[in-house]
């Protein structure tokens, strides 16, 4: 694994400062997220949710973009008319964002920006993981642990165009080049969808008589590729491996707690980490370090059970 | 004058006209466009060994799998498009529908028959209530459904939490029973899935239905001319209320075999399942306009989606090309229908 | 009569629809100056041949010469820069456009910069219609016109072309003897300036007024051609359908008996009231079992919005007044309380409001009365066939196979369609609106022929009409509507077409002032 | 009887009754729904300090910055209603024409101009062969349009490789023109953000353009009456073919005005916007039958949509909330425009 990377804001922020009323303010925050739809983010929403009630003085305002970057700018927007005292924005896309987060920075409002980055530094902080070191992580582990003699692997891709995709991607080839024997056979886009993962699978199935791992890019497209592979009575010989590990029930931790999956690597939300560093700045009158980059972690039947319990303190 | 032959009752018996040998090949020609692709994914299907894949019994079965909730969904709208209306919602009602039996088996424990009857009591009656709008109201089902679309969409990450709701199976609490998991399995030596009879009974029954009910009379005379119907004594209002809740129905149901397939009901289940099964109904020759068309078609239509899906994703054809080829052929199956004689 | 030029010369002109050969080696000409009537069964070709002419149908063999030199158009814009044009039998306007916009669209008037002069357009609608004797505001969008109103908008509308040759077929169908008379005037007109005209009616008292010379159409091939003011009805009509046709009308020896139906003082007041409708503002009358009693009016009268109001196809909206059927008070909402009572309701407009055009024959005449064919909700297939055929005989229904779709009949016999689907709901009172609209002698006086039978059989009529000679001769009594108020009433046995017409334009004898309650 | 009432030239001149007070006031009942929710805005609307949130200037601008590209696609989608059409290949044209304008400054370092006008000609021929299947083969335009958006974004997916493609400006290699920035800037002290001009132009000019050129005339005569505008001599297939290609090249419009306002053009951009068009359209008062209609209402009804997501976005209403209320905001909206007298 790899360590919390981290780089201190220089200088005090614009506004920053001004915002920070200590103890006895009362402070209304503004999440904007890109895509309830998509369980991870929902996630991350819950978690801000959950870590926020322990805040007395924090009221978190929600709002969902649906995957619209001009949805997401107007959402950003409506939350400097309202003149929040703080923004948390998991951005669906960087470009796009980077303007109306530059907006709101510039009115003073902390910005703490989630999973995807914005351009330039015209925020307080970024909170997030590294999907090039996950797609790493998840090679060098199918390349070690489940075929340390060398194999098939079969990839289920995101949807084609998104970041993550290609990141994933990405590190995957790196992280499986230390073993040659590895081959990638076909790869399919399941578009993130359980459904698609599993159409695809069924096509990869019938394509491929020996497939001995399936590398998805996210938990839903692998318990879709599982789902193919009992219909044909081969899930027994093949293994798969997802990305994500969601601490619900419907989420990939379950999926290697109950022996679907070999092995998931986490994608974290960062939402207790995003409420942590608004307290900081809000409560504590503090700075928060310019860049947190969260470690992956591997999920697999050796600390399923462990770590969902950890995640879900209250059942 | 008035000759009655006593010819054998044509296969659609209003709709549809019967004159002669080549009426009755356009008559079938969604099953053509189906043969024809069906040949067209034979020849350009991946050999292995010698076998062409996509002949292969599991790989069949897996095509009418993957097109059976679509199929259920699209015999629905095709009953609302024999009326001349719409349902843009049926992809939300699935997806309330998946988040329902999940949510009512596995949270709230509830047994296999109550959770799918109060399951698809909730699509008929979701689906009746934009029947209402559209026929006591008034206003363009387009525009009802439209708005059943968001609502059921909303509606269902509400009761969901937002979150996919995981179905494990057993007795315990939190977990569905396991009569329910028997709707995912395979049968007659675990080649056909059951999802894949659950639509083939759906149908049938829906062919026969058109065939001999006195409502499927009323539903073409809707379609086919509104006012005229009326006129002549048929409940309009009633026929469209049915139809929508029918549709409403079917779409639950499908819902429900969703959830099952996928061992998980999620609030995102079925986006955009509406725009496919309006094209499985439009390459089965059903006319947008109402008052002409058959389920048969649809099922064909169905199908020919199905093969299309299967042989591009056999071939591992680039995501992007695929969205173009299956533009076009949905362009040339509809460009066909309008080589009928009578248009 | 003078010689004509030969403006149009049709030869050897046909045309086949599928199995129908509707124009086969027709020979058709017409001279400048002269109104030629074309004449013959529904069906008969008339129609496809003018289409022909008009450049609407494109497929066709033969030829056709414009003062000797030969044409094909390619389309309607064709014919008309060709100086041809032509009044539908359909009434082709565009509903959401005004009169002015209807009447000069396609060829709009613009102003220097080449936009739309609207107002030199309303100017020049407003004369077109006057000229024709219509006082409608041409800024009215036509939708909102009643049925002859729009008619008398398509007149203009082709009037307005200057054309050299006018094509009208069937424009007189919806209008009133008053209305009529006013477009002879027109035609009268045009004939001086040179046009010459092709006619098609089936109002046969219209051609010998109007005609030079007439032009007799059957299966497609022309029969004769002939001087009309020099043949009698009868050999016309003899000519038409190929035989001799005895009585046009049965003679009403009415055998009433009890009142069937009866309308107090009947008042609708719709909660939405839309513009140019005539909703019963009082009006009571009476029909017995077995009697037929006519509705005569003016354009606008209320006869339409009577008959709606009784089947239960007016708009909502509270009501004055009682309406009986034998004797109990009913309330009728809607067509199938209708039915359930025994009200038969036969709609003007066959196409808009009667047929499913591409559905089956057997489809459209079993819609009404489904549940007597079958149990649990299953159709006894055989039994409906039995009950169609049975009834398409009974009519002399013209056709091909029960499955043929409708739209391809004819207008006669899609209008004995509607009639068949009435009759096997077994009503006890029918309600008629126009029902011989566009409807050739032959089955006209089949449909009188079967009236008189309904009628003897117990049956009740209420029938609407414009044809004035329709109502004196099929009726035992005529009951005359203005301004939504019944303003007289006359047994055709003592009184004529005059009377009626007077009392409709409110200029007779105003006995039964029942209606004048506000 | 026919009295000839010579009362002022009514406001739309075109689809509309003109029968006293009641129906002047239906005919405007898209701006008072505009202003029954302007008012409901800022009745609930979030005050801080005293001052009313919604009718700051500001948020103002920014609600109609929102839906100027809505709008500016809803105006040539109300063409194509008007002609009894629909056109669902919008959202996927404005993504191609993002992804154009970014691909042809940022990679092949086109200048402005030449971008800009090749993007909208992409737009105009892309309606235009949508028109042409639809006119010429007569393909219902729901499926013609259906096929047209997956084939606009298989287009769009390819052409900018599936990635976003960002824009940075500037003069050297790899920028955009800072002319192009211009369009993205605000106006007017600041305050009016050019996209709204632009928006206004178009309405505006679409407003003249049906009141007095006689090509409206077609176009709604095509819509009310296919067949007697043929027989009028309104050449339909050219006025079809016309129609579909003005509406692609306002998509077109907006996904530059779209690729400004984000600094990127990505294949995904527009992703069910012809819904919310459609939706405007509708609640402007224009029927999905044809013939009847006005752009004045259809930017009423994007306004109206603009204020409504305003208002609940101030308030901070529960995303699955705001599915419902809008869901039924729609069906409540429609339903107004059934109590036309004339309907
Ligand atoms: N579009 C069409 N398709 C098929 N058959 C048609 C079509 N139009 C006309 N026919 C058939 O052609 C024949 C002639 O029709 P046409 O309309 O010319 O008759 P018509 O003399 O005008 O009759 P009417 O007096 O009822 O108007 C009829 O048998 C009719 O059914
Ligand atoms: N504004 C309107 N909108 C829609 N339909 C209308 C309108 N005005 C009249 N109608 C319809 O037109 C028909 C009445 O017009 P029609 O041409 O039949 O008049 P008429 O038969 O000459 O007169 P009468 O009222 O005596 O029957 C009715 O069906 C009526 O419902
Ligand atoms: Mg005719
Ligand atoms: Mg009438």
């Amino acid at each position: 694994g790899c360590g919390t990377t981290s780089d201190k804001t220089s200088g005090a922020a614009p506004g920053a400062s001004k915002s920070c009323k200590g103890a006895d303010g009362k402070y209304t925050i503004g999440m904007s997220q890109a895509n309830v739809a998509e369980p991870y983010r929902q996630r991350m929403d819950d978690d801000i949710k959950t870590a926020a009630k322990d805040v007395p003085q924090f009221d978190v305002k929600f709002a969902d973009a649906a995957q619209d970057n001009a949805k997401q700018v107007a959402d950003v927007e409506n939350y400097i008319t309202q003149q929040i005292d703080l923004l948390i924005i998991s951005p669906n896309e960087a470009k796009p964002l980077t303007a109306v987060v530059k907006k709101a920075y510039d009115k003073g409002i902390p910005v703490i920006v989630l999973d995807r980055k914005v351009e330039g530094d015209a925020y307080t902080g970024f909170i997030g993981g590294d999907n090039v070191q996950i797609g790493r992580e998840a090679g060098k582990y199918i390349a070690e642990k489940l075929l340390p003699q060398g194999g098939n692997v079969v990839e289920l891709k995101g949807l084609a165009g998104a970041t993550p995709q290609a990141e994933r991607h990405e590190g995957f080839v790196e992280g499986i080049k230390g073993n040659p024997k590895v081959k990638v056979i076909a790869s399919a886009s399941g578009d993130w969808l359980r459904e698609k993962g599993q159409a695809q699978m069924d096509a990869l199935l019938k394509a491929n008589p020996k497939i001995d791992v399936v590398f998805s890019h996210n938990d839903p497209m692998a318990e879709g590729a599982y789902l193919a592979a009992k219909a044909v009575g081969r899930e027994k010989q093949m293994k798969f491996t997802g990305i994500d590990a969601l601490p619900i029930p419907s989420g990939g931790i379950k999926a290697v707690e109950q022996g679907r999956l070999a092995a998931t690597f986490t994608y974290p939300t960062n939402g207790k980490e995003a409420v942590a560093a608004a307290k900081k700045i809000l409560v504590d009158c503090g700075t928060i370090e310019k860049t947190q980059t969260l470690p992956t972690r591997i999920i697999d039947a050796s600390n399923a059970a462990k770590i969902y319990a950890e995640e879900n303190p209250n059942g | 004058m008035t000759d009655v032959q006593d010819k054998a009752v044509a296969a659609t018996p209003v709709g549809q006209s019967s004159a002669g040998v080549a009426a009755t090949l356009f008559r079938f020609q969604s099953v053509f466009g189906l043969i024809a692709v069906f040949i067209a994914a034979i020849i350009f299907s991946p050999r292995k060994n010698g076998d062409i894949l996509f002949i292969s019994a599991d790989n069949l079965a897996n095509v009418v799998r993957a097109v059976s909730e679509i199929g259920i969904i699209a015999v629905g709208m095709t009953f609302v498009i024999l009326i001349g209306g719409i349902d843009l919602s049926v992809g939300a009602v699935l997806g309330l529908a998946a988040v329902g039996s999940a949510v009512l088996m596995v949270e709230n424990d509830w047994g296999f028959l109550p959770s799918v009857v109060l399951v698809l009591a909730i699509g008929l009656v979701f689906g009746a209530l934009q029947g209402i709008a559209t026929a006591m109201i008034g206003i363009q089902s387009f525009i009802v459904t439209l708005a059943g679309l968001q609502i059921a969409r909303g509606l269902a990450r509400i009761w969901s939490g937002g979150q996919g709701v995981a179905i494990a199976y057993g007795d315990g609490p939190n977990e569905a029973p396991t009569s329910f998991a028997l709707l995912g399995e395979r049968t007659f030596g675990g080649l056909v899935p059951i999802p894949v009879i659950i639509f083939a009974v759906v149908a049938i029954a829906a062919v026969v239905f058109l065939r001999i009910s006195a409502f499927s009379r009323h539903l073409y005379a809707v379609g086919g001319n509104e006012k005229a119907a009326r006129l002549s004594g048929v409940p309009v209002v009633r026929v469209k209320i049915a139809v929508f809740a029918i549709c409403g129905l079917l779409a639950s149901l499908a819902g429900i075999v969703h959830a099952v397939q996928l061992n998980q009901g999620s609030p995102n289940d079925g986006i955009g399942y509406e725009l496919d099964a309006i094209a499985a109904v439009v390459i089965g020759g059903t006319s947008l306009a109402g008052g002409r068309g058959s389920v048969a078609g649809t099922v064909a239509g169905a199908l020919l989606l199905g093969v299309l899906n299967n042989i591009l994703a056999l071939n591992n054809i680039d995501s992007n090309i695929q969205l173009l080829i299956k533009g076009l052929v949905i362009v040339a199956a509809a460009a066909l229908q309008r080589l009928r004689p009578t248009s | 009569m003078a010689e004509h030029a030969d403006l149009i010369r049709m030869t050897r002109i046909g045309k086949r629809y599928g199995g129908v050969q509707a124009c086969q080696d027709v020979d058709f000409v017409l001279g400048a100056g002269e109104v030629h009537a074309l004449l013959g069964e529904n069906g008969a070709g008339k129609s496809t041949l003018m289409k022909i002419l008009s450049g609407d149908v494109t497929d066709y063999d033969g030829t056709i010469a414009i003062n000797g030199a030969p044409a094909r158009f390619s389309g309607p814009t064709d014919a008309q820069s060709a100086g041809i044009a032509m009044i539908h039998q359909e009434l082709d306007l565009v509903p959401g456009l005004s009169v002015a916009d209807n009447i000069f669209l396609g060829r709009e008037l613009r102003t220097p910069l080449r936009t739309v002069d609207r107002r030199r357009m309303e100017r020049s609608a407003r004369e077109l219609l006057d000229r024709s004797g219509v006082s409608l505001d041409p800024r009215r969008p036509v939708g909102e016109l009643r049925v002859g109103e729009q008619q008398l908008v398509t007149i203009a509308k082709a009037i307005a072309l200057d054309a050299r040759v006018l094509i009208m077929d069937e424009p007189t169908s919806a209008l009133t003897t008053a209305e009529v008379e006013r477009l002879f005037d027109v035609i009268r007109e045009l004939r001086q300036s040179g046009v010459g005209i092709v006619y098609i009616s089936h109002r046969m008292e219209e051609i010998a007024q109007i005609a030079d010379r007439a032009t007799v159409l059957r299966n497609g091939q022309i029969v004769t051609s002939f001087d009309p003011r020099k043949l009698s009805t009868a050999e016309v009509v003899e000519a038409m359908v190929g035989r001799p046709v005895q009585t046009m009308f049965t003679t009403p020896d009415a055998q009433t008996g009890d009142e069937l139906l009866r309308v107090e003082n009947l008042v609708v007041r719709p909660r939405r009231p839309r513009p140019g409708r005539r909703d019963p503002d009082g009006i009571s009358l009476t029909v017995r079992a077995g009697e037929i009693v006519g509705l005569a009016g003016l354009l606008g009268a209320g006869r339409t919005e009577l008959l709606e109001t009784l089947y239960g196809v007016a708009p909502g909206g509270p009501r004055l007044g009682r309406i009986l059927l034998q004797g109990k008070p009913i309330q009728v909402h809607r067509p199938r309380q209708a039915l359930a009572h025994g009200i038969g309701f036969v709609p003007e407009d066959r196409r808009a409001s009667g047929l499913v055009l591409f559905h089956s024959i057997l489809a459209n005449t079993v819609v009404s009365s489904l549940p007597a064919y079958g149990r649990l909700g299953v159709i006894a297939k055989r039994m409906e066939r039995t009950a169609t055929v049975s009834m398409a005989d009974r009519l002399r229904l013209k056709f091909g196979r029960l499955q043929d779709e409708v739209g391809t009949l004819s207008g006669g016999n899609q209008q004995k369609v509607v009639f068949a689907r009435m009759l096997l709901t077994e009503p006890k009172l029918l309600l008629l609106d126009e029902p011989t609209r566009g409807v050739d002698i032959g089955a006209k006086a089949e449909i009188y022929r079967l009236l008189g039978e309904l009628a003897a059989q117990g049956m009740g009529v209420l029938l609407a009409s414009s044809e004035l000679p329709e109502l004196v001769g099929v009726c035992d009594r005529v009951v005359v509507l203005r301004d939504g108020r019944d303003v007289a009433s006359f047994s055709t046995a003592d009184s004529g077409e005059g009377d009626l017409l007077a009392a409709a334009m409110g200029q007779g004898t105003v006995h039964d002032e029942v209606g004048g309650v506000r």
